[in-house]
């Protein structure tokens, strides 16, 4: 692979699976329609052909149970990947998630470890109404026990799987449905930063703007409208959001002095409150003004384009809390 | 026009009046459910969209055993059902809009039709998460000493979710009147039946709860028609659970973005031709009960309904954003909203 | 009922079914064990003969079946009081809790309200280990459609369920399980605040410590004790977990400029995070020092009592906090 | 001493010494139960405690059938497992006090016992919480084409859960060689199994998912051995899963917090004569195959072991708190802990 191949978010994963696959015989897909359908979003489109249907394993709706089986199948040696179709399935499995996956090693003393990749579509946008279109990451970032991802980039996308099944312990990767299309060129593995790096995605000197997943481009088209009113954000990618970088976090914030975090989670309980929570007690001497949270407003998130987009952060609220932390408006 | 007929005890009559009437009742889904896939690639309709189409005579059959006051909790497949309850087809397609004149006021969408008045209580995206909520409102009925069943549908990819077995136990432990409906169309999304079930006759594992069950040729809507009734005059004798599985196929792809890789166009052809409409059409024309004018004149009733309902789509409000968290919580006395 | 009566949160929470039950009958209670044995930890022993198997409803082992049956008993018209054994068995129910019970009256545009309660133990302390120690409350509080409440106080578990019983839509009641043996006298039910209020049970004008439910008590005790080394701290329970009384928090913090939130959730992701969130948004410029936090170890709660005592936030940490937040360390 | 046997297709012989050996492993437990009840009045021992006394017929009679590469998992009641499995008791015991020699460090106690030398992956405290893991562990079997089996042992309350049948299927449909061993002891906590199934016959319940099933006397040790003898030798011909009911009772409270309300002092004693210590006793002695002092010398063995599992549990260290979050993460190169 070159640096600079373009590729869209879907088809860069669709790749980490198969190198995985090919590196390691150890790892197998299995979820619900990841084989012949071809993955709910395509991703693991063609890999059934390539690697057979034990590798691609197809499962039924049983989210607990498959779930619970690459916990099984992780203590048994394997390099699970399971495919939760979407966040909103794996409130059936967190049992599994939550009771086995995360304490087995700590609980054990140390005997047993499990290292198992679980990927779930994430987050909102395409108009799924109420049950469809949770944003949960902060959830999943309180468990001790286990990491959790966001790639927001192509790139990410394209790296992160291979850092995650290399990582002895379950790792939680969020992939948000508006990113599948986006098409990036992608660097060289080389030039990835580790998982449990933050990134700064641009540099700016009057605000820090810190997001993660589907967020990161409305956040980057609100920095770049927020130039054109003489204002520099840097924007901050969190890239895993357990454990969470407080090093990059502290670093950026006391340079800028300010910032702003978008998180698509409900605004009450969000990770975005964590991160108000951490620059509280690590950086609040250096604070200017208020840290501020864009999140989505507190209501299932209902079918109509106009409602949808009006319950999910968007750019002009961002830019518009950005210049308020200004003291531009 | 939709038959919520309230004559809970109606035996099936296979009088021509009555077949015509399942005719239009499967026409009508058929048309609308053929207009919303259109209405889709123009953008009018969002988000995901499952059709009905094959799967017509399971809501229109049912239907016919439901009196007025029993309740219905379907899936995201669910415009015929609504359709077939009585919830107006305006209401209906208002809903896939998006608009305030929707049955859920636009909110909810293809997924979520909710209708009080009808007892419709939705329209769930979760797979298999409807059957709680079922033994649930059958339970309201139990302890408020109220006869009415509660149909609950579900397809066949459900039953290997666990809210199917805790939900089957729950309501044949404590007896109470539901109606399961497994319309069996032989694929959750991609998954063939073989690939999701070891035991792939689905009605036989009723047994496993000491409910019992039958499966029914889900294409022919009189026998559908016929087993429902026998269903719920059972349940409404007793009070115990009855479950139908109703075996069918589904004609289109599972939602608007499946490219059907799963299965051959020649499974799908051949079903086709057992189509629950075909069928009983030929079945009509072979003893002379159907002439071309009348069913012309059937399908011009069904146009004029569906023009009408998209041309009142198409009128609708949509709600104000001002709306976006009413409802969220009951506005109360004690303050309510957080 | 007189004012001063001595009971145990135990008994007063079986006075309140009790009361429920001979006061609406559409009240019913249900759960695992809640009949036959008398509930896990005793809360409804002897409602069994007095209201009989079909209001005192045993339930096999289904959290997701009859949390769910709970949900459509409430649309079917009934007030159903659906026991949880524990918070750590709400993870197989959060399906039903999330995408049904919290979505239901907006989805439907109204239609459909779901008046249920559901109670469940929660918290650590009694050396259950990893998979029986959880403190979720903070995941619960993060769902719009759902009221959270946490009783402190033996009044508190008295009255506020007959306040979720006439709130009209879905409350989770959370009861940690080291407050069933507190006794205390009870006031008149007038003398209870309304359920989304929080309420200071200490007044203290230097510092505020913001808690709830279970750590209350630890908290009333390091007032206690700041008090002798000269420092008055207030003590806010918030008794409601959703919606939060933001009103109160900043109105105490506007008042002594200097908070520490304690709760037992693991801190990364905490309930306390979003309170010094909401203080970092309303009361910045009022504060003398950044808001800590005393929260649960990031860790499988381990089941020694060294290591459980350890891995909980406990009287001596609060204090400690405390001071260092008033700079006298 | 505790019999994790490398003899896969061993038949079970009804000689004398086989007999003795399972007596000997059912006093092992019994003993080390009642013990464990009194540390727990000493407040040696805190938490939950649920003792296995009147089931030791069932993982000692199952064991017999496992070879040591097998896997096991249990739940909260496992500390009978452990010990037939090849636990030293020094190692479980340790545990229950919390202490670093314990066989998870102390960390589990009695919920959450561990050995990877055994295979014995806990210790679950999570009701059918264990079931998907057993369909996990045999799925990692079959994939790396190793022949072992994964014996998934299980209270009849767990069938209940939306997990039991889940994981039925998956092992079924996938051709998993899992060991589905339900212990029936007629109670889940305070909940008797007519108030919680609506079909009682446990075993029959496998058929819904394809699976060969049993229904055993667990009072029986002999018959325990020989149907899991058959079930392992099938599962070990063809990969398939099968499914053991063992009918059992337990003589004690579920856990040290229960006060027995449900039941009748004389339904427990009924059960404690068909005890599986009493029955093996008395069928020995019946054919004159033990003497009194024999017994004696057992349980002066017994005694002996258990006296040195205390001991070394009174002797073992705590875990230094500063290694509270110590494993919670694997140490890794890229850093790890969060
Ligand atoms: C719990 C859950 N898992 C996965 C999905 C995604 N999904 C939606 S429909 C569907 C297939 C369901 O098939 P079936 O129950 O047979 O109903 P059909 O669509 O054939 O009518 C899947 C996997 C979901 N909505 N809910
Ligand atoms: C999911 C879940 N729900 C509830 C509990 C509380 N609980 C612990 S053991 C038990 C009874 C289980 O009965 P059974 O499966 O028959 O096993 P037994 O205790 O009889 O061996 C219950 C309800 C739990 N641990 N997990
Ligand atoms: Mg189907
Ligand atoms: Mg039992």
């Amino acid at each position: 692979m070159t640096d600079g191949t373009t590729m869209s978010y879907r088809e860069a994963i669709r790749q980490a699976l198969r190198e995985a696959m090919n590196e390691d015989p150890r790892v197998f897909l299995m979820g619900e329609d990841v084989g012949h359908y071809g993955g709910c979003y395509g991703v693991s489109k063609g890999l059934l052909s390539e690697f057979g249907d034990e590798r691609i394993r197809d499962t039924p709706l049983s989210e607990s149970g498959f779930v619970g089986a690459g916990v099984g199948a992780a203590l048994g040696g394997m390099r699970p990947i399971v495919e939760v179709m979407t966040v909103n399935f794996s409130l059936l499995a967190l049992d599994q998630i939550v009771n086995n996956a995360a304490t087995i090693r700590h609980m054990s003393g140390g005997q047993f470890n499990v290292p198992l990749v679980i990927r779930m579509a994430s987050g909102a946008g395409r108009q799924l109404a109420a049950q469809h279109s949770h944003s949960l990451e902060c959830w999943y970032a309180h468990v001790p026990g286990l990491k959790v991802l966001a790639p927001a980039t192509v790139a990410d996308a394209r790296f992160m799987l291979k850092m995650a099944l290399d990582d002895p312990d379950p790792v939680v990767i969020f992939e948000h449905v508006m990113l599948y299309n986006n098409e990036e060129p992608i660097p060289t593995p080389d030039r990835c930063p580790p998982m449990e790096q933050a990134f700064v995605r641009r540099e700016g000197s009057d605000l820090t703007l810190i997001t993660y997943g589907g967020s990161l481009p409305k956040v980057l088209a609100a920095a770049e409208e927020l130039s054109h009113a003489g204002i520099s954000a840097e924007v901050l990618d969190l890239r895993s959001l357990r454990p969470l970088d407080t090093d990059a976090i502290v670093r950026s914030v006391s340079k800028t002095h300010r910032a702003l975090t978008v998180d698509e989670g409900w605004r009450t309980g969000s990770l975005a409150g964590e991160i108000s929570a951490i620059i509280m007690e690590q950086a609040f001497w250096e604070l200017d003004a208020p840290v501020g949270r864009v999140c989505s407003q507190e209501v299932p998130i209902p079918y109509p384009k106009h409602l949808e987009d009006a319950a999910l952060p968007q750019r002009g609220e961002i830019v518009q809390s950005a210049k308020q932390i200004m003291g531009a408006v | 026009m939709a038959p919520a007929n309230d004559k809970p005890h109606l035996k099936p009559h296979v009088r021509r009046s009555h077949l015509l009437q399942l005719l239009h009742g499967m026409i009508r889904i058929r048309r609308f459910e053929e207009k919303c896939a259109e209405l889709y690639t123009l953008e009018k309709i969002r988000g995901f969209l499952h059709l009905y189409i094959g799967e017509e005579a399971i809501a229109v059959g049912c239907n016919e055993a439901l009196a007025k006051d029993d309740a219905l909790i379907c899936t995201y497949r669910e415009h015929g059902h609504a359709l077939a309850r009585g919830v107006s087809m305006t209401a209906v397609m208002a809903e896939m809009y998006g608009k305030l004149n929707g049955c859920s006021r636009g909110r909810g969408g293809s997924m979520h039709l909710f209708d009080a008045e009808t007892r419709f209580y939705g329209g769930n995206a979760i797979v298999a998460g409807g059957l709680p909520l079922a033994v649930g409102l059958a339970l309201a009925d139990k302890l408020q000493n109220r006869k009415r069943v509660t149909a609950c549908f579900f397809g066949e990819g459900a039953v290997a979710e666990g809210e199917f077995h805790e939900s089957l136990n729950l309501a044949a432990l404590w007896q109470l009147p539901v109606l399961f409906v497994c319309e069996n169309n032989l694929y959750a999304m991609g998954t063939a039946l073989k690939i999701s079930e070891s035991e792939q006759d689905i009605h036989q594992k009723a047994a496993g709860y000491n409910i019992k069950s039958e499966a029914v040729d889900g294409m022919n809507v009189v026998e559908v028609v016929q087993a429902a009734q026998r269903a719920c005059d059972s349940i409404r004798a007793d009070g115990l659970p009855r479950f139908l599985e109703c075996r069918t196929y589904r004609f289109r792809a599972h939602s608007m973005f499946d490219s059907q890789l799963y299965r051959d166009k020649a499974e799908v052809e051949s079903w086709q031709q057992k189509g629950p409409i075909v069928q009983l059409v030929q079945w009509l024309r072979d003893y002379h009960q159907l002439s071309d004018d009348e069913l012309r004149s059937l399908e011009r009733q069904v146009e004029l309904e569906l023009s009408e309902a998209v041309a009142a789509a198409e009128r609708g409000e949509f709600e104000p954003v001002d709306n976006l968290t009413a409802d969220v919580y009951t506005p109360s006395a004690s303050g309510g909203a957080a």
